[in-house]
């Protein structure tokens, strides 16, 4: 039995004792947020352990998920749904399709997987089990979900009120288009005007 | 998982005074025992939903592969299949399925085999988790949501994550360039396609599909976006254009370009795993198809439905159905038009994909917008 | 990476750390950030090779950095066979260098042969058969080469038209010789046997149609939009560059050179034909972006099956009865000497240099394969473009495997 | 110009390398000669091909721009020469010219046309491993369409064929 499946088989048990644990303490909604926790922090986990640096990004989606997950049951949907779309959608394809393109380089990440998780791993089944074995009782259960409802049109009210976020609003705007033509011209190829096209098309006779 | 995550949430956001889903309506009203507990049900109206779900993107699946050879046959003088199950060759993609089930399972051995697996499923979870999200009639649905639309966008966003797990896991340098072009591809277009789809939002006023398709009964059930406001067409152009894109059709198939990258990220799939990928496909084919019509199309309403609301069924199942097969009708007819594009033009390239997207798409969705807040703004403020 | 053996000799593909052309032509530069090219072998098996050809592609992301064609994957020894066998018996085996366009092959062997034999003397009539014929197939290759092309460029639908229209020539083809792909029809001394009852009016009837349909595929295809797009400005090759490569046929006279051998240097009756008014050459004119590109290469094709169809027509008015076979005798025989004779293809210059030393068996038969030489210009075309110009590059040069590795 | 006018016009500006011009003659029995059909070409020095190419391609009255062909030929095994056979072509003034270059078996060697004409690198590669010709100066001496490791030269009349290649039996 080597590591890695030591890892992962502690890993699904972590996900098996999350779900049971938040089903017995607070039936489906705590069932769903235990799932939604275990993607959250098994995606940082497996994020942290693997040595392909592609799959290490590709757990990120589940943290993602995860924490959308979370929001959806804080009632809050249109965050959620924003999370989805920008760092799923968005960041992390960004993101695979740089790290796609790097060449693997396993020594540097070997320590991380050497202390880091093994540390985090051990503390966060530590404290679940400590929890467990002390009782549920000095959890936090909410009685009721809060109802979703959401928030767009507050959020978009708010932002376009002057009395509330519109300065903030239009000058993050501001920000982000700046630093989208600077991340465009840092990006850009550079051209270099010297040497005429004498053996462009010429090769190599 | 995905699935029942994204459903978990909907049935979660179920609240007890309006809409609830009708499958947990369903299942309360069933004579159950007692002591089944309500999370009971509620996982029970999940699993039920799921179901649903899967047969009707099977389904969907089926249908269109069949009308896409159908339609490519007749497009290319031909007649496409013919004998399968007898009548045009209707069973010819069951016999497909039942082939590709069959079809040994093969995992190239340089492949990085756990993403290599998960990829088509994470495809197919997130067209369904986006189809969860449409409402299928006005008391049909599996969520009722208020940002409908915005779900259905950021759900389906994940498909491109499990297309570059594909094209990673694969080992191979062609699915690496489809996964490549899909990562560049989607993140170019999902803007256009999102700034083009908030001229019908400001139009309407809503990021809900079905209050969305009820906004749009008026004139005898024909009052639909893209007759009331001037930049809806323009914004429909655009946003069919990435919704091409989006779906990987032609002439935006580059990430599988089966004469330029062999077929892509799908190079080392076979049998029933790229029929996942398939069934994604043509699923949201239809999902974008669906969110078209429901947003510049009237979604359920045309005179068929206001005739029937004039009789005063509405609420009954009759009123359903045509609800259903209005929408279903208006997205197949979106899914034809994509596969007569795609029967149609040859496939631009990545360099022209990325201009288009960026420098020609993105500003006019965004001058479209700008446009059809003036008009709302000229109809509704000044002119009142 | 699969390595090849021969991996140290790479001078196509240029160092990775050296500045590069853009498609647009400017020179650029690369940034400090440490990158490496990506080394992807297009084929054996790849859709746009046309057939079992390999292409050792050096890309730097989409944008191809170098390109390496290797041959020989389809490598059948035509040219020792030709010294194997009789001269009537190696007539099969030119059907299979260039299978889209059998007659011409057979034709330019035919004529290689009779060159060596000065007392053979081909009948009009067969003459004007083999005319018909070469035509013809130049009309049915030409088809497959805008077909493929678009499929190059990823539009199906004309590939199908182009092979129904393609059928249509095939059936004559059956009609009157029994083969549908390899004919062996044209022999060493005129035809192999008269056309059956009806078969010219046939192919008038063929001409009738083909020239509505035709129209259809050039608004089709050619005109395209996107068409244009992808292949306008691309794989540009200059007349210096053509003369250089040695290309010949479209490849040539896309990049505007006015060259045509049936015109310029009349075998059969063509001069005659030409003299008739029967047909013209098109040349690449530059007309959606430079001269010599991808677009002007395929709508030379285009305009030239028109051209074809004016020979074909021609040739059904003079068409008079007769004998289509000279005197030849069972077992050919034929007097020492050499000769190079090379006729237009559809695909350029098929020559045959055939020498004999008196023999019933050839000394030397060697084939000059257009489509060999046409892709030479590979190596110097691809780099500094993108991954989807080289499939539109290679389309564009429509290559037969077949013929280059004969 | 007709072939006549072309050899008249290289030997009149005394061309490096042009050794004879051999027509197609009827035969005669008491020289013994079996006669020549075919078409008529010029007999070249090897050493001397790249300058001869390069004044056939740049003289205006000449003018041929194209390679259409370059290729070997082994007449028979008891001969001792190979014959290096170059096909020009000139698209101005619509004209052809064979040229042949006697090569000795024993020294296979002669310098490389690709400077004077690119269209020659494949032809020269395919008889590199066809005839075992050496182009001296080639750019790029592989093979074009044997296997890197195949032995021996196939087209020459002396070749035998390999029993096995690769452990599968060729009998």
């Amino acid at each position: 039995m080597n590591s890695n499946q030591l890892f992962y088989g502690a890993l699904g048990l972590a996900g098996a004792g999350a779900m049971g644990a938040g089903m017995v303490a607070a039936g489906g909604p705590g069932l769903a947020f235990g799932f939604c926790a275990y993607l959250t922090l098994g995606g940082a986990a497996v994020c942290i352990w693997e040595q392909s640096i592609v799959r290490s990004a590709f757990s990120l989606m589940g943290t993602f998920l995860g924490v959308a997950g979370l929001f959806v049951l804080l009632g809050s949907d249109f965050l959620a749904m924003a999370q989805i779309l920008i760092y799923v959608g968005g960041i992390l394809a960004l993101l695979l399709f740089g790290v796609m393109l790097s060449p693997p380089d396993n020594n540097e990440r070997s320590l991380a997987r050497v202390g880091g998780t093994t540390v985090m791993i051990g503390a966060g089944v530590a404290f679940i089990v400590a929890q467990i074995s002390g009782g549920v009782a000095g959890w936090l259960v909410a009685d009721q979900l809060p109802e979703p409802n959401s928030q767009a049109r507050a959020i978009g009210l708010a932002f376009l009120d002057p009395k509330q976020y519109v300065v903030a609003f239009e000058l993050a705007a501001y920000l982000l288009t700046v630093a989208l033509v600077a991340a465009v011209y840092i990006a850009r190829r550079r051209r270099a005007d010297f040497e005429p096209e004498s053996e462009a098309q010429g090769g190599q006779s | 998982m995905l699935a029942l995550m994204q459903n978990g949430g909907g049935a979660l956001a179920q609240t007890p005074n309006e809409g609830t889903n009708f499958l947990h309506e369903l299942l309360l009203w069933l004579p159950l025992p007692e002591w089944i507990p309500g999370w009971a049900l509620i996982l029970g109206a999940v699993g039920a939903g799921v179901g649903i779900l899967v047969g009707l993107v099977s389904l969907i699946a089926l249908w269109s592969v069949w009308m896409e050879r159908k339609v490519s046959g007749h497009m290319q003088c031909r007649n496409g299949p013919m004998y399968a199950g007898g009548w045009h060759g209707w069973a010819q993609t069951i016999a497909d399925g039942i082939k590709l089930f069959q079809k040994e399972d093969m995992i190239p051995i340089g492949a990085d085999r756990a993403l290599f697996v998960l990829s088509p499923a994470i495809v197919l979870a997130s067209i369904f988790g986006a189809l969860a999200a449409l409402p299928l009639s006005y008391d049909w649905y599996f969520a009722r949501m208020d940002l409908g639309i915005f779900t259905i966008l950021a759900i389906g966003s994940t498909t491109t994550i499990g297309v570059i797990m594909a094209g990673w896991a694969s080992n191979s340098k062609w699915s690496l360039y489809g996964a490549m072009r899909e990562a560049a591809q989607v993140v170019a277009y999902e803007i256009p396609l999102g700034i083009a789809l908030m001229v019908p939002l400001i139009t309407l006023g809503t990021f809900s599909l079905l209050d969305a398709s009820a906004l749009q009964s008026g004139f005898f059930g024909m009052g639909w976006a893209i007759f009331q406001n001037p930049l809806c067409l323009p914004a429909f152009i655009i946003f069919w254009i990435a919704a091409l894109a989006e779906t990987k059709r032609a002439p935006f198939d580059l990430p599988e370009a089966e004469s330029e990258l062999v077929a892509g990220f799908l190079t080392e799939f076979s049998g029933i795993r790229w029929s996942f990928f398939f069934m994604e496909e043509y699923a949201a084919m239809f999902l974008m198809s669906a969110v078209g019509a429901v947003f510049f199309f009237g979604g359920f309403e045309s005179p068929a439905t206001y005739a029937l609301r004039s009789a005063g069924m509405e609420g009954t199942i009759v009123f359903s159905l045509v609800c259903f097969v209005t929408l279903v009708l208006k997205a197949f007819t979106g899914v034809f038009l994509m596969m007569w594009l795609r029967w149609t033009l040859p496939r631009v390239r990545i360099d022209q994909v990325m201009t288009m997207g960026y420098k020609y798409l993105t500003p006019l969705a965004l001058i479209c917008v700008l446009g059809a807040a003036i008009w709302e703004a000229i109809l509704h403020v000044v002119l009142n | 990476m699969t390595s090849p053996p021969q991996a140290e000799h790479k001078p196509s593909i240029r160092p990775a750390d050296e500045a590069r052309t853009l498609p647009s032509g400017e020179r650029e530069f690369f940034m400090d950030v440490a990158t490496s090219d990506l080394e992807v072998n297009m084929g054996p098996q790849h859709p746009a090779t046309h057939g079992v050809m390999r292409v050792l592609l050096r890309t730097d992301g989409e944008l191809v950095t170098g390109a390496q064609p290797h041959l020989g994957y389809l490598h059948r020894c035509a040219e020792k066979i030709g010294e194997s066998v009789e001269w009537l018996q190696y007539l099969p085996y030119t059907d299979r260098y260039d299978y889209l366009s059998a007659m011409n092959n057979n034709l330019s062997y035919s004529l290689a042969v009779e060159a060596l034999m000065p007392e053979l003397e081909i009948p009009r009539r067969g003459t004007m058969i083999r005319m018909i014929c070469a035509e013809l197939n130049r009309i049915a290759s030409h088809l497959v080469a805008f077909g493929t092309y678009g499929l190059d460029i990823g539009a199906f639908t004309p590939f199908f038209y182009a092979f129904r229209e393609r059928e249509w020539i095939q059936a004559l083809f059956e009609k009157i010789c029994g083969a549908r792909l390899t004919y062996s029809y044209i022999r060493i001394g005129g035809v192999f046997n008269d056309t059956p009852p009806g078969w010219l009016q046939e192919v008038a009837d063929f001409c009738d149609v083909f020239e509505e349909k035709w129209q259809e595929y050039y608004d089709l295809l050619i005109e395209n939009h996107i068409f244009v797009q992808r292949t306008a400005n691309v794989g540009v090759i200059s007349e210096e560059m053509a003369y250089d490569f040695g290309l010949t046929g479209p490849m040539l006279r896309g990049s505007g050179v006015d060259f045509d051998l049936r015109r310029d240097m009349p075998y059969l009756e063509y001069g005659e034909a030409h003299d008739a008014g029967a047909f013209k050459v098109p040349i690449g004119t530059g007309e959606k972006g430079t001269v010599g590109d991808c677009w002007d290469r395929t709508q030379v094709r285009m305009v030239e099956m028109m051209e074809s169809l004016g020979l074909v027509r021609w040739c059904l008015e003079q068409i008079e009865p007769g004998p289509v076979i000279g005197d030849v005798p069972r077992v050919i025989k034929v007097p020492p000497g050499e000769a190079y004779v090379g006729i237009e293809n559809p695909r350029g210059e098929l020559g045959h240099y055939m020498h004999s030393d008196g023999g019933k068996i050839a000394t030397r038969c060697r084939v000059r394969a257009p489509s060999f030489v046409n892709l030479a210009v590979l190596e110097d075309l691809m780099p500094g473009t993108l991954l989807a110009d080289s499939v539109a590059i290679i389309g564009s040069t429509d290559i037969v495997i077949g013929e280059t590795d004969r | 110009m007709d072939f006549q006018a072309i050899a008249d016009h290289l030997s009149v500006a005394q061309v490096p390398g042009l050794l004879s011009v051999e027509l197609p003659r009827s035969p005669d029995k008491e020289t013994k000669d079996k006669g020549r059909s075919g078409l008529p070409y010029l007999c070249v020095e090897p050493s001397r091909i790249v300058e001869f190419l390069t004044f056939c391609r740049d003289d205006d009255a000449l003018g041929f721009e194209v390679l259409v062909d370059l290729t070997a030929s082994d007449p028979s095994a008891d001969d001792e020469n190979l014959w290096i056979l170059i096909q020009l072509l000139s698209v101005r003034h619509r004209q052809r010219l064979g040229i042949k270059c006697l090569l000795p078996k024993s020294a296979l060697s002669m310098p490389s046309s690709t400077k004077v004409y690119r269209a020659a690198q494949w032809h020269e590669r395919e008889c590199m491993e066809m005839y075992g010709v050496t182009f001296e100066d080639h750019p790029d001496p592989r093979n074009m369409l044997l296997p890197d490791d195949w032995v021996g030269y196939p087209m020459r009349k002396d070749y035998e064929f390999p029993k096995e290649y690769h452990g599968i039996s060729c009998e």
